[in-house]
């Protein structure tokens, strides 16, 4: 919140050598764990997230149960070593409430309807982090989905958009997100036109709200082509093998 | 956990999604009318700060708690702020005495942003001795009873706390924080407002209470400052919202938020 | 502990004004929860209480059913803002024990063989301390209790006296506890004349022990007057009237 | 939990009740007779002071271990005594590992407080630096083998490790509490003494064992000092006791305590 | 790890007066206390330790019935006072580890397919610690699981042995352990002449050891005898009597 | 817990004993053969040091995080170092979310004792001002995939990002350790190597992945350092070993850990 400084310059142009509205480079890799049932690694800006998928299986505690759709479980936690400061290994209050949001996300993408009875785990691991690493790990965590075979009405896929100054740029890195003015983390369902995450943090004007919440959208939709490519490769282009897409400068 | 009874919620969901096709809720009110609110403030003198908020049945009493505390390594010059809230086994038969629940981390730590990021307390003036003594204020949240939109109760109790705290003016000497006797206000900057937005079938309905939680399918909480901006949100509950609804929420948010600051505003000056 | 000093003065005059068995203000409201079953609310001196009850309702979990009562459960809770230092909002032990102590004092006083297989629940919340919090709680439980419509055989109310050097005194306050010479917290039944919880801290000859036993249980009497006038109001004086009872000096 | 056997229970009670109405109990022991008691003293020399306490078949081990510690902030000047008790697993076939149970959290307390309000050891010649540095007295209590009256086991084990537990003299130089070589009694002032009572059908029995326990209504803990005064007591379980015999407790309670003095002044001297 | 100093002189005489290859004091008392099923009380140098046994009795939680044998739990637990600094009395992570190498030191002795969906629980508890509580406490327990008429291939015993610079030594007291060059605990099933328990802490050549686990196999026999007078004092030589074995210098 | 397929298990046991009585393994492995060992370094820039080790399916991932901290009042002129594992939830289906398993306490714990007995870093070097601060050197382990033989992989993870660690070099001055921006290695002195042996009837194999580990009596985890001296080792699960084949696992684990070694060397170098 320290303002504006030097994040970035009279051109326009970040710290990272980015425009407002350019992504950091992503790599998405699919199906690389060999026990889970579907998994997805991400690497995106210094971000390195590993998610994986086990289920539908069966529930315990019994009494957790749902008679008429698959209980989804979902973990997000950041490795010790992920962080500047190393991270007390117990899941802290923050951890605790992106597991929620994550797992409220997925749910509406995952046709729960038809797994009654049966637990479907996501496991969300950063092992590096970064900005944005809870819309990084919403879309290796929607891969991991698709590579265990679970039926989904879409993909989810997030990018965060936020405020330098009164500047709107898109997916802020670590320092931007620190000392930046405000922060947009955002997963929609593309094909649906949906949104499963909002959350905000700053102080936008009603316009620069809604600058932001678009922008975010429309890079999502970006990064859909990459899981889309990511899956394609999976699926047709051997197994685990790497999509890393650097977006063209706009 | 007790287990709701889903064939009267199915029934309820039914007459309550007709009678919003024609523009009515349940209880009578207008699809963005706000429950009656009712703040009462010093009512816990032993705390630094305290409010008792009903917002309709919903029971929220917030206190705050001022001490000296060592700074953040990062904010050497800051002073700390902490936001909690327990959702009180008596508020209500599906709640459960025991550690914090996801929910109410939750409900803490959107309310703490909302605070936090409107920069309703000016924390710059809590520091003491850089780096080795600032001021910290605990404001604690009872939810004693439950009837829906627990996050813009809770937002309105802690506000109103922290509009009507004093605390201590503290002196350095020698290096050392003192508190001296005479009592300042926390440096109150702005009034953040929350409000809370639930989509039932196809419609938006502005603080929805327990009845229609239950038969909600999204929950959208949008904070905007005394300037309209928009300064915090979290978008809740297993279901998607469309982008068009969203910023209809943004603009309901600020329209709403309006009228419920002044009366914030008025129960805390 | 630190002795006699100014906590009464040569007229036998009390810090607060009161005469050495005065009680402090007390304040009962019944039935001004919306959702518990039952509720009370006491202020009585600086303490501020609301106790709420739920039940009978089914036991969770199922293997601490009792085939021929119901299961009797107390938490006796302080708010963090309730004492002049933050308090920790997890369970100390003195919550714990005093939870204990509060189940003990009500049990024998609810007909739980009505009740079989059933779970009743007695939330204890202090919203403010001063001393004499735990009767203060038992007082407004056994209200909320009634108000449930529980059967009981009969209310419990309670009265903490002790010793401020050698003289007994009724209803401590919070300093009087603190720096006082004893604090003994007594429940009775009043009707069936019987003590349901009985607590001492400090040193007394068996002489002031037995005075100030004696003058808890009168002083109990006293409070119960009061405990019949609220439950009055509640069901025949309207709604959550509160019942403000000044006691004249004797 | 293992399940109790309730038909042999209610049958013992039964008998019980008979013989009592005759004045005898099931063990022999006259109403106001407390079970054979033994204590040994320094039996765990790694510690400041110990005891090992049979009361009958029960079985407890207290453990004081002395240290420097911060005051806390509303007594400067005073020493810290923490009294703790561990139900262990051994203990019983109905007792079970893991954080203290309720039970052992009350056991802990009332032990404490009759040594705290007895006023037992002087905490103002434990300290040492005011404000900044005191001695600190942890006592811990192993509850090894359960045969009933538990609140009287522990506390005689406790005042024995504490009457014969020595402890470093401390200087203070330059500020700082430094230990000397040379070892010094704690300040022990008073032998508080607690009886316990339970109600079996409408008789008084003095420190009642297990079969005894099972099927009482009502337990009283009386503690008493040196000169016959009554400095803590405890009222357990769920049921009422009447005024009058609350005072023939605390009458039997000074006059058994005194006994039981002796046998700790005898044991630990 | 300080190295040598003085913990061995010049002729080979430790601290204590012991040659390298000698036993501290070991004293054993079977069925010692109430309660439980079995139990036995030893100590061994400063060691005081008493390990009791409960079982077979009913499984609880249900889920963790085994349904062919019985369920054998194993707590080790170090009193607060046991220790020069005192210990929390949570379990520490080397609690938790030992708890499980004890387990699995015991479990292959008991014949546990005799008590299908049962469990046995070994407690045990160390009273005062030195050097060797893990093999004190598991010559112990075995005693106590044969009080408790568990049906057993053998009984188990434990003796450390390990290094003070380049010397093999038996039995390590707690200056020795920390001071010492390595420490090395082991327990055998002396009749079959099986290891069941084995850990190695320190720098050793292949030679030293062997020397020290073989050392440590002779002395596991030799305290082997003295549990068998244990046992023969409990069963024929009247209730929970002492036998004391101070071993000759060899 | 999900339960394993006994019926399996059996029969898979059944086929795997018969192929090790003519020396082969199920995986094609001759008995004292490791499977494939991959080390990666420097794959967290974030922490000081990191590996990625897959051995066979198995994978962990160890991250050095380092800092000052106070040391033990027992070493006040050496460093610390703390080891800890976590198995993930998504490491296996058998794995669970939650506080350090058993498992996860013995694993963070043995492999702790193999770097630390062995002094493969020399503490003594990480002594910054005596009594007041010290190097702490925080190695935490993510076990990301199960596929048998924890010990061994997160070992060499270990070990491998302890070797590749960079620190910053400290000064003292005024009484106080400041970091400079100089990047030095972790004073690592010896290279412990450990090697895990299952016994599956009568046979003894190196490195079972978990096909064998669930058909394993006995497992046996000896570590070696470079001078082929042993220096830490755990017996684990519920079954026996004979003392001949003690002494077998040893020279065996001094044989493969010697090329185990090289491989870690020639990764870390």
């Amino acid at each position: 919140m320290a303002g504006t400084k030097k994040l970035i310059d009279e051109n326009g142009i970040r710290l990272d050598g980015r425009k407002w509205n350019e992504l950091r480079p992503i790599k998405l890799q699919v199906g690389v764990m060999k026990n889970a049932d579907g998994s997805a690694y991400i690497e995106w800006g210094k971000n390195k997230i590993m998610a994986a998928v086990y289920g539908p299986k069966e529930v315990h505690p019994k009494h957790q149960v749902l008679p008429d759709r698959a209980l989804l479980r979902c973990r997000y936690h950041m490795a010790p070593f992920s962080v500047d400061e190393r991270k007390n290994p117990a899941p802290s209050r923050r951890e605790i409430e992106i597991s929620k949001v994550i797992r409220e996300a997925l749910v509406s993408a995952v046709i729960v309807e038809d797994y009654p009875r049966t637990a479907i785990e996501v496991w969300v691991e950063v092992l590096q982090s970064d900005g944005g690493s809870r819309v990084a790990g919403i879309t290796a965590a929607s891969l991991a989905l698709a590579d265990a075979g679970i039926n989904m009405r879409d993909l989810v896929v997030g990018c965060s958009c936020g405020l330098i100054g009164e500047q709107v740029v898109s997916d802020l890195d670590d320092t931007e997100d620190k000392e930046g003015n405000g922060d947009m983390p955002v997963a929609i369902m593309p094909n649906l036109g949906l949104v499963s995450l909002l959350q905000v943090d700053g102080v936008y004007t009603r316009e620069n709200f809604q600058k932001a919440f678009e922008l975010a959208i429309e890079k999502g939709k970006q990064i859909y082509q990459m899981q889309r490519e990511a899956l394609t490769t999976r699926f047709f282009g051997g197994e685990a093998q790497s999509t890393e897409v650097e977006e063209a400068a706009e | 956990m007790m287990k709701k009874n889903h064939v009267v919620e199915s029934i309820t969901k039914e007459r309550m999604v007709q009678l919003l096709a024609s523009g009515k809720r349940l209880d009578g009110r207008a699809l963005d009318q706000p429950r009656n609110l009712n703040i009462e403030t010093g009512v816990i003198p032993k705390a630094n700060g305290s409010a008792r908020v009903t917002l309709g049945n919903t029971l929220v009493l917030a206190g705050v708690k001022i001490a000296t505390g060592i700074p953040f390594p990062d904010t050497p010059d800051k002073g700390i702020l902490m936001v909690n809230a327990e959702i009180l086994p008596m508020s209500s038969p599906y709640a459960e005495a025991g550690p914090p629940s996801e929910d109410a981390i939750e409900l803490a730590r959107v309310t703490d942003r909302g605070i936090r990021e409107s920069e309703m307390v000016d924390m710059t003036k809590l520091g003491l001795i850089p780096g080795k003594s600032v001021i910290a204020v605990f404001v604690d949240c009872n939810i004693m009873n439950v009837d829906g939109n627990l996050f813009d109760a809770t937002s309105y109790a802690v506000v109103s706390a922290l509009r009507t705290a004093k605390m201590n003016r503290y002196v350095v000497k020698d290096d050392k924080a003192v508190a001296t006797d005479e009592l300042i206000p926390v440096p109150v900057e702005r009034t953040p407002v929350s409000v809370t937005i639930a989509r039932i079938g196809d419609k938006l309905v502005v603080d929805p209470n327990s009845e229609e939680e239950a038969s909600m399918d999204m929950r959208i909480t949008i904070t905007t400052d005394d300037y309209g901006n928009i300064c915090a949100s979290q978008k809740g509950e297993a279901s998607t919202i469309s982008p068009e609804q969203v910023l209809q929420a943004a603009d309901t948010s600020i329209s709403v938020g309006k009228a419920i600051r002044a009366k914030i505003l008025e129960a805390t000056s």
